[in-house]
């Protein structure tokens, strides 16, 4: 009976838990995942292979890989035998060309491709693609470097097939390093920790978060209050000026504050007209870059706060104000005994709200200062993205990446958790009163 | 036969579309040669283009993660390290004949430059130089005859003229009024390879010689920190420079409103086209990057972008692509790009078209920088080094941090990352 | 409110605070039907090239495809938070099951917690499903994004309805199903009418997740279209054309805000509260 | 002090909601302002303490004109239907809030605060929050708030609504004993008679914006002026029939049915249409005439009984006497009708 | 149908809320559950109908144990004290809504719901939307719905609380009406002694979950069980005076005042405590006993008037009588009290 009913709660969650587990959840246990992996843009997320390179055996040579083994491996040469003969015509290779090769080349070396393939150009069958001709060369070669083996085991047969004399650990050793895919490590957070720059940037941060966060909080009351106070009209015309920054879509907001303190934009010319210093207010000076950041999301939020909070206000009995003007309160009277302490969940309720947004959010200084002038307005959230998704030099960095953005889920999640507490989550949930 | 066969560029603008068209062109040739030959193969192109580098690079590696990388990209050698580590990368050299015309002509420095792993990944689909430039107006304004101005690449070369030089004279520019305060010294706005031509002015090398390892010369970056920090206490540049916008940089540089720059040889092509600059040879003095003290050396660096195969799509795919490859770096058609976009010459018979050969700046870049000129490192690695670089960088240039401090930042980032995989000396 | 208290002062100060706001917006307008370069205050002779655009290809570029492309776009996007999001706010504020309380607490948390950074994470789960690079792909995450959102929204308006409602329902011998699709749903109206403004709104806006996760996707939205148009790199940079295309992209939204403002409101009213 | 609304005119976006009212309330006086939901009450009281802005007409409160000054400066207590108390203050500060924002001193406000508390037996619930108390502590905190700044006049909208009938009962003589030993000119605004008249010394009756009446509850009930304040006063209601005079001293209605009308009321010529109200306690408890008919309705409420009676086909009257159960539905009666109480009315709805 | 809760528990979260609660409605009878506020009156009906799942016991519709049921099987039809209409379909709708969801044919719904509404007197109301209507209607729209279905029970939580004061005299009347007409076994949820005795055939008194009284409302008025009960009934309500038996029929508080006991109680043994309830209309109203004391509150509720009477100090009784205004506050009276009306319960609550 009581299953039945759980059915149904089931049914009606499982489209949204299907999508929340997709796209929320998942992503989630694979930041943790990446977060202890070096994984890199070398390294590719999905698994990497064992290739055996001139450059990883020079480097083992330092690792304690004879010198001989290492040059030995690093043999390329292209012999016409009756084994690679063989091999070739097992591949399908031309059999005129074929016979041909035997003829010409039979038990001879080539030290490099080219020489072997321009000999190869002479020959009256060679097919007419060089492609093709490529391929034929590559069955007489006797190589183990640069070819991708998917397995470990498959590197492995390819050594002892090549240089049977190889010692198994060697051969292992070498085949550990020939790895290219990622590998598990905590360095990324060891690396985080000891870099000077990690704790710039959280002061950065912790530093735009609380002065956009006060803005955000400040402007909002002060545009509740007064809009409260207005005619509706009038209150009306402000709260839908003050939504606009809420509304425009990112890109656009963005270069209107790019038109509002670029070079030659407004603030410039005004700031020319009446002799102030005039230069470029987004990313010419530390301060005023900071100011621009925290204007632009502060104006974004403070529409968000002023919406909460006239919403809380219109939730004040109206008696209640009545109550205290009839009691002898001037307006300001009023706003300090009676509104404010309406306003203290609302408060809290839009600090912690936008302090977790303010921490995840980066849309806007990418697209503004990116993080300029020099790294003084980065944050940590940006830095994260920079790091595993977006630089310059195309070196994408997923674990390190992924460290930042975990240590800022954990810092969510832990806020989150407090807030739940904070906001008195049990009175959220009311027991359904149809209990069949 | 349909095949279709999607190319990628990366920081590519109007003037360098040549850099997918070429591609376009080769299919049209093949799909005719293929119509000669009686086969029936019709080749089409897809472009696509990046302005920047950042969404390029990323959304290339993404889309190799997930199988579906174009099957040519355009892109800076030094993305081969990484990119055929991890996979992505067919060696081109097994699919294009490098005996054969037209690249048995390619300058083979350049071919090395995209070579790893003794293996060729790449045809180089552009050269360049990235030089210093001067104000001429403004040189004459502090006293230099045009004589002196001639020869002061030579003075450049030889070692003689070095960036604090530079720094001395902006600076008088800027005192006499020629040049506006913090506008003396306009180096690039943003991270780029031109940064570390400073490096080796101060004597800095990207790679160790005797172990083939990345090197980070301590000296060499304490001594081209400082010498940012010195150019933004002489006042020539603000501390606050870095990230400012390229239309600004372009505006500036273009209207004679700078004393000193440097920049890609393609900027001309820009300056010209789109900033109405009309007398490039009277208005500006390319030279070489000063040597920055005595350890160093005057040079430039050259980043050729090359095509790239990807492991995307079927071998026939790729043999096609390489094909396209091929013919886009014919000489003449290649040309169409070097001159369109202000780039050098990837082979000897190109520097022979007359397009090419008609034109004087690419003649003078050929024959005075690019034998000076040299290329980072396609080590997989080279970017943790390098993304550390420039962030010790903007942090002693705003002066976050002492150079010291920023130097050290490096350091620690570098060895906690790269480990021994990186000398640092 | 009574009139005990004076108004003139907060008018004025509230208008000095909103001068940024209202400058720029102002010349946005301006900007779109003038020739003044960026940063002068009169605005020069009237001219209507700046919206050739609309017509011209040449310009920036088709601007139909994609605009075409947002409005399916935002309509998918829509239409599947408003799905979802109806059933799963339904199940947690009326129906039992077991674990209803961490499903509640995890789509808080959830709401507050923008997923952007775990953007590495939601790319291999798209190509995993085949889906990166694909416009569906993206809408599916943006979706999956709003979800939170939408889900304790539709909570919110879910709680406000009266219980007897639902059993009078039961009384009248409907099962869950019947009584939530005929007789609940109508009730929450507004709220599944305000969720789908404001899904609609984010979605016509979105930049980022169509960046990265579709960056070469055969089907361009506004926003990238947009950010190609402003592309500081690129030496043909036209503020007021860049400003047309935006005042074109932004319409829309500031026609549906205009217009439904007040059902809009009540989800910042019902939703966020605690 | 007396309080007078004189011309008083209040307009909502232009629709005239009161025109022209005028009422005194003497000094010390508690006066009901009793009527129909949406028929001024509110308004009239709003206007009264400044909330409302007046659009025409004087409020005078003694010899001061307050017609235009902010509520700060009228001095007058309001009790809310809600009481709109200040949730999150305790108690005492509630109470202390009037005198806190007059920057009286802490001592001062302190004695005040807990001489009030006494008057309205609250003294131990002073630390408390207004949430923790029940509805009928709350209307002595809203009380005690209003009165502790010892206003001119004390206004109350409604303040029983929102209680049960319990403590409603309770309450009711509660304030009346406050006002009572305050001696403050006070207003009530209800719709509930009962309260009306058990709590005030005059009741005026109000509709549609227009004083009808303004007597002691007692005249009131005995001799309505109007047949709408005869009907709107009395519990069962008053039941009407309308007629005409009759040969001699009765009342005709249409079908033919005769009443006994009141004996002052000789005199009236023939034809007359008239409208006789009939109390239902005025039927079966004595008096001089009767009436037959069936009953038709039965309804036990404990101590009383309620009987409908037909008297004619579509004629019921209506007729509550103490418990009794002799008497079933369908029982043929006749009942005694006490004519000298009954109302009359003429065809304008003045009483005759 | 017969309707029979056996045993019948229900607890929240481990709180029992009543006990092993055994109540029998009989067919085609009309039952008030009536009590305080909290004492499980809607728990006991949402039990009932299938809304709450009872913790134990048995509950029966005739043979038929529908304990385990959900209430789509139930059939029951239910009138929510806020009518719980659907607001978004017509009045029509409404009512065919429970059809509609049995997937019976259009024209047979229509005949029904026609039917219904012919019933209910909404026939013109069909097509309007419950917003559209008064709140009267809306209460009949929803015993519309509730009975279109022909449930085998009625049941009404408080649905009369919602109106005002004469809609609420009016939909009484009509409810009971409407349930005799059907012949429909019904139970009415209410705190409003008014409401169950005059609608109802017996009412069942409940307090904390417990069944104290099941009665015909005049048995109920005239011999509560309990003293919970006579408490509960009457308005305005009983007074208690707590005592002991002392010399010869009497009742001695312990300040020493003497009250007459009722005659059926002779033999009491002397000192047994006693408490002794006086009801109000009791004093004054003829009788063969006297009291003596002083008036310390007069109340006019037009019709009638009532008294408090101090007979000693801290005791008062109450008295109410028909309107007079010969006495005044402070008067010294002496009123008849009719002794064997008195109730007298012992100290366990319990009448004797
Ligand atoms: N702020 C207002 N704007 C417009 N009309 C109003 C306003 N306040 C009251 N009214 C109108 O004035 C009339 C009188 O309203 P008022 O509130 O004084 O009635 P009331 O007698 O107090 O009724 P209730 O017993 O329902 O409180 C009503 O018709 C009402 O609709
Ligand atoms: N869903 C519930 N969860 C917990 N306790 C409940 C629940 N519903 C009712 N109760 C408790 O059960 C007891 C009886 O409640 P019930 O609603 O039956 O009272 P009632 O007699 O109908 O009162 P009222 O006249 O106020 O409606 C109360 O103490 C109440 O607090
Ligand atoms: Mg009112
Ligand atoms: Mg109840
Ligand atoms: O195009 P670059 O960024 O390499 O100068």
């Amino acid at each position: 009976m009581r299953m039945r009913s759980y059915l149904i709660g089931f049914a009606f969650l499982s489209p949204a838990l299907v999508v929340l587990i997709a796209f929320f959840l998942t992503p989630v246990v694979l930041t943790a995942i990446f977060a202890f992996t070096n994984m890199s843009t070398s390294t590719g997320i999905s698994g990497g292979a064992y290739v055996i390179t001139g450059n990883l055996l020079t480097h083992l040579k330092d690792e304690g890989v004879p010198p001989k083994i290492a040059d030995a491996l690093s043999k390329t040469s292209f012999s016409v035998d009756p084994e690679t003969l063989a091999r070739a015509k097992a591949a399908g290779t031309d059999p005129q060309f074929l016979a041909e090769i035997e003829k010409q080349f039979s038990g001879r070396t080539f030290d490099d491709a080219r020489s072997f393939e321009r000999e190869l150009k002479g020959l009256r069958h060679r097919p007419r693609a060089i492609r093709d001709l490529k391929l034929a060369a590559g069955q007489f070669e006797l190589s183990i470097l640069n070819a991708r083996f998917a397995t470990a085991a498959e590197a492995r047969n390819a050594i002892d097939t090549f240089l049977p004399s190889v010692p198994a650990e060697t051969v292992d050793q070498i085949v550990q390093a020939s790895y290219t895919g990622w590998r598990w490590t905590t360095a990324n957070f060891g690396q985080l920790f000891a870099n000077p720059d990690t704790w710039r940037i959280v002061l950065n941060t912790i530093f735009y978060v609380a002065t956009t966060l006060s803005f955000t909080v400040f402007i909002g009351l002060f545009l509740a209050i007064t809009t409260f106070y207005l005619p509706t009209s009038v209150a009306t015309a402000f709260s839908m000026l003050w939504l606009l920054p809420r509304l425009t879509p990112i890109v656009l907001y963005a270069v209107m504050w790019k038109w509002f303190t670029w070079d030659g934009g407004f603030v410039y010319t005004a700031a020319k007209a009446l002799g102030l210093p005039a230069f470029n207010y987004m990313k010419g000076s530390v301060p005023t870059a900071w100011t621009v950041v925290i204007l632009i999301n502060g104006f974004i939020g403070a529409a968000f706060s002023m919406i909460l909070f006239s919403g809380a206000l219109k939730a004040i009995p109206v008696q209640q104000l009545w109550a205290s003007e009839v009691d002898g309160a001037s307006r300001w009277q009023q706003i300090r005994y009676i509104i404010l302490p309406h306003l203290r969940w609302p408060i809290l309720f839009v600090t912690s709200y936008q302090t977790l947004s303010l921490l995840s959010s980066y849309e806007q200084i990418w697209l503004t200062t990116n993080g300029g002038p020099g790294r003084t307005t980065m944050v940590w959230a940006l830095e994260a993205f920079n790091t595993a998704l977006n630089n310059y030099t195309g070196n994408l960095q997923y674990g390190l990446g992924a460290a930042m953005a975990l240590v800022l889920v954990i810092v969510g999640v832990t806020l989150s958790i407090v807030y739940l507490r904070l906001f008195r989550f049990d009175e959220l949930l009311s027991r359904p009163k149809i209990e069949f | 036969r349909d095949v279709t066969v999607k190319v990628w560029a990366g920081g590519t603008s109007e003037s360098s579309m040549y850099r997918i068209d070429a591609i376009k062109m080769a299919a049209d040739i093949l799909s005719r040669e293929a119509a000669v030959r009686g086969d029936d193969l019709k080749v089409n192109v897809e472009g696509q283009t990046w302005t920047g580098w950042d969404d390029f690079k990323q959304a290339v590696t993404l889309a190799a993660e997930s199988n579906t990388a174009p099957n040519i990209i355009v892109s800076g050698h030094e993305d081969i390290g990484p990119w055929s580590k991890s996979g992505l990368l067919r060696p081109i050299e097994d699919y294009v004949d490098l005996d054969a015309w037209p690249l048995n002509q390619i300058y083979s420095n350049l071919l090395d430059v995209a070579t790893f792993d003794g293996k060729l990944w790449g045809i180089p689909e552009d050269a360049e130089a990235r030089p210093f430039y001067f104000s001429k107006p403004h040189l004459k304004a502090i006293g230099y005859t045009d004589e002196q101005i001639e020869a002061l690449p030579e003075k450049v070369e030889s070692g003689e003229y070095t960036l604090y030089s530079m720094l001395d004279d902006v600076k008088k520019m800027q005192d006499k009024g020629v040049v506006e305060n913090g506008m003396g010294f306009m180096p690039r706005p943003v991270n780029g390879t031109d940064y570390w031509q400073f490096y080796q002015s101060f004597g800095g090398e990207m790679t160790d010689k005797e172990t083939g390892k990345l090197l980070l010369d301590k000296q060499a970056l304490t001594d081209m920190y400082q010498f940012f920090v010195d150019a933004v206490d002489k006042g020539v540049v603000p501390s606050t420079y870095l990230g400012t916008a390229w239309d600004s940089w372009h505006d500036a540089v273009a209207h004679d409103k700078a004393g000193a720059w440097h920049g890609g040889t393609w900027h001309k092509a820009e300056w010209e086209t789109k900033w109405g600059l009309k007398d490039f040879f009277g208005q500006i003095e390319p030279t070489l990057i000063p040597a920055g003290n005595a350890r160093g050396r005057a040079n430039t660096i050259t980043h050729p972008l090359v095509y790239l195969l990807s492991t995307t799509g079927s071998d026939d795919d790729a043999t096609i692509a390489a094909e396209l490859i091929s013919i886009a770096s014919e000489p003449r058609i290649n040309a169409l790009h070097a001159v369109k976009s202000g780039h050098l010459a990837i082979g000897e018979a190109e520097a022979g078209v007359p397009l090419y050969a008609n034109d004087r700046w690419t003649t003078i870049a050929t024959e005075e920088f690019l034998p000076h000129a040299n290329s980072i490192p396609n080590d997989p690695d080279f970017g943790v080094v390098w993304k550390a670089m420039y962030k010790g960088l903007e942090a002693s240039w705003t002066k976050s941090s002492s150079v010291a401090d920023a130097v050290d930042g490096v350091e620690t980032e570098v060895r906690t990352t790269l480990g021994d995989k990186v000398v640092i000396r | 409110m009574t009139r005990n208290f004076s108004r003139l002062p907060l008018i004025l100060l509230l208008l000095i605070m909103s001068a940024p706001i209202i400058i720029m917006y102002a010349f946005l307008l301006i900007d779109t039907v003038t020739n003044s370069p960026p940063g002068s205050a009169i605005p020069n002779a009237f001219t209507l090239s700046h919206w050739r655009f609309l017509y011209d290809p040449g310009a920036t570029g088709d601007i139909w495809g994609p605009t075409l492309t947002t409005i399916l776009f935002t309509a998918s996007i829509v239409a599947i938070v408003l799905c979802i999001a109806s059933t799963a706010g339904y199940a947690l504020s009326r129906l039992n099951m077991p674990f209803r309380r961490f499903f509640l607490a995890g789509v808080l948390v959830m709401h507050a917690f923008p997923l952007v950074t775990l953007i590495i994470g939601v790319f291999l789960v798209l190509q995993f499903i085949g889906l990166y690079n694909t416009l569906t792909g993206v809408v599916l995450v943006k979706a999956g994004l709003m979800l939170p959102f939408g889900i304790w929204i539709m909570k919110g308006f879910y709680d406000t309805v009266p219980w007897e409602i639902e059993m009078a329902g039961v009384q009248d011998g409907a099962s869950r199903f019947t009584v939530w699709r005929r007789l609940i749903l109508p009730q929450v109206k507004p709220g599944l009418f305000a969720l789908a403004l404001f899904a609609a709104i984010d979605a016509w806006g979105e930049y980022m997740l169509p960046r990265i996760l579709a960056p070469s996707s055969n089907f361009e939205v506004l926003s990238m279209y947009l950010n190609t148009v402003s592309d500081p790199d690129s030496t043909t940079y036209n503020f007021n054309l860049f400003k047309s295309v935006g005042l074109f992209y932004t319409l829309p939204i500031l026609a549906l805000y205009a217009i439904f403002r007040d059902r809009l409101m009540t989800i910042f009213g019902g939703g966020t509260k605690g | 002090m007396q309080i007078a609304l004189k011309d008083f005119t209040k307009s909502f976006d232009g629709h005239t909601v009161i025109d022209r009212m005028n009422l005194t309330i003497e000094d010390g006086e508690m006066l009901a302002l009793l009527g129909p939901s949406g028929c001024g009450k509110s308004t009239t009281l709003f206007a009264i303490c400044g909330i409302h802005r007046i659009n025409g007409g004087q409020i005078l409160f003694g010899d001061r004109d307050v017609s235009h000054l902010p509520s700060q400066k009228r001095n007058v207590g309001v009790v809310f239907q809600n009481y709109a108390l200040y949730p999150h203050m305790s108690v005492y500060d509630n109470i202390a809030f009037p005198l806190t924002i007059k920057r009286t001193g802490k001592t001062e406000i302190d004695r005040q605060v807990r001489e009030i508390a006494e008057m309205t037996h609250i003294e131990e619930l002073l630390a408390r929050r207004p949430a923790q108390l029940s509805g009928g502590q709350q209307q002595r905190v809203a009380l005690a708030r209003a009165l502790v700044r010892k206003p001119d006049v004390l206004l109350l909208d409604e303040p029983l609504a929102n209680l049960d009938a319990k403590l409603r009962l309770e309450m009711r003589s509660e304030i009346r004993r406050i006002q009572l030993e305050t001696g403050i000119t006070a207003v009530l605004v209800t719709h509930d008679q009962v309260e009306a008249m058990s709590m005030c010394d005059r009741i005026a009756i109000m509709s549609r914006g227009e004083i009808l009446q303004v007597a002691t509850p007692t005249d009131m009930y005995r001799a309505p002026e109007t047949r709408f304040v005869a009907g709107f006063l009395g519990n069962p209601p008053i039941v009407f029939v309308d007629g005409r005079v009759g040969g001699g001293r009765t009342l005709q209605t249409e079908r033919g049915l005769r009443l006994p009308l009141p004996s002052r009321l000789e005199g009236l010529p023939e034809g007359q249409p008239i409208s006789l109200g009939i109390r239902p306690e005025h039927i079966g408890a004595g008096g001089d005439a009767e009436i037959t008919g069936k009953v038709v309705f039965v309804e036990p409420q404990g101590r009383e009984t309620l009987f409908d009676i037909e008297i004619a086909k579509g004629t019921a009257l209506r007729s509550i006497q103490p418990a009794r159960d002799d008497i079933r539905l369908g029982d043929a009666v006749t009942w005694s009708i006490d004519r000298d109480r009954l109302l009359a009315f003429g065809a304008d709805g003045k009483a005759l």
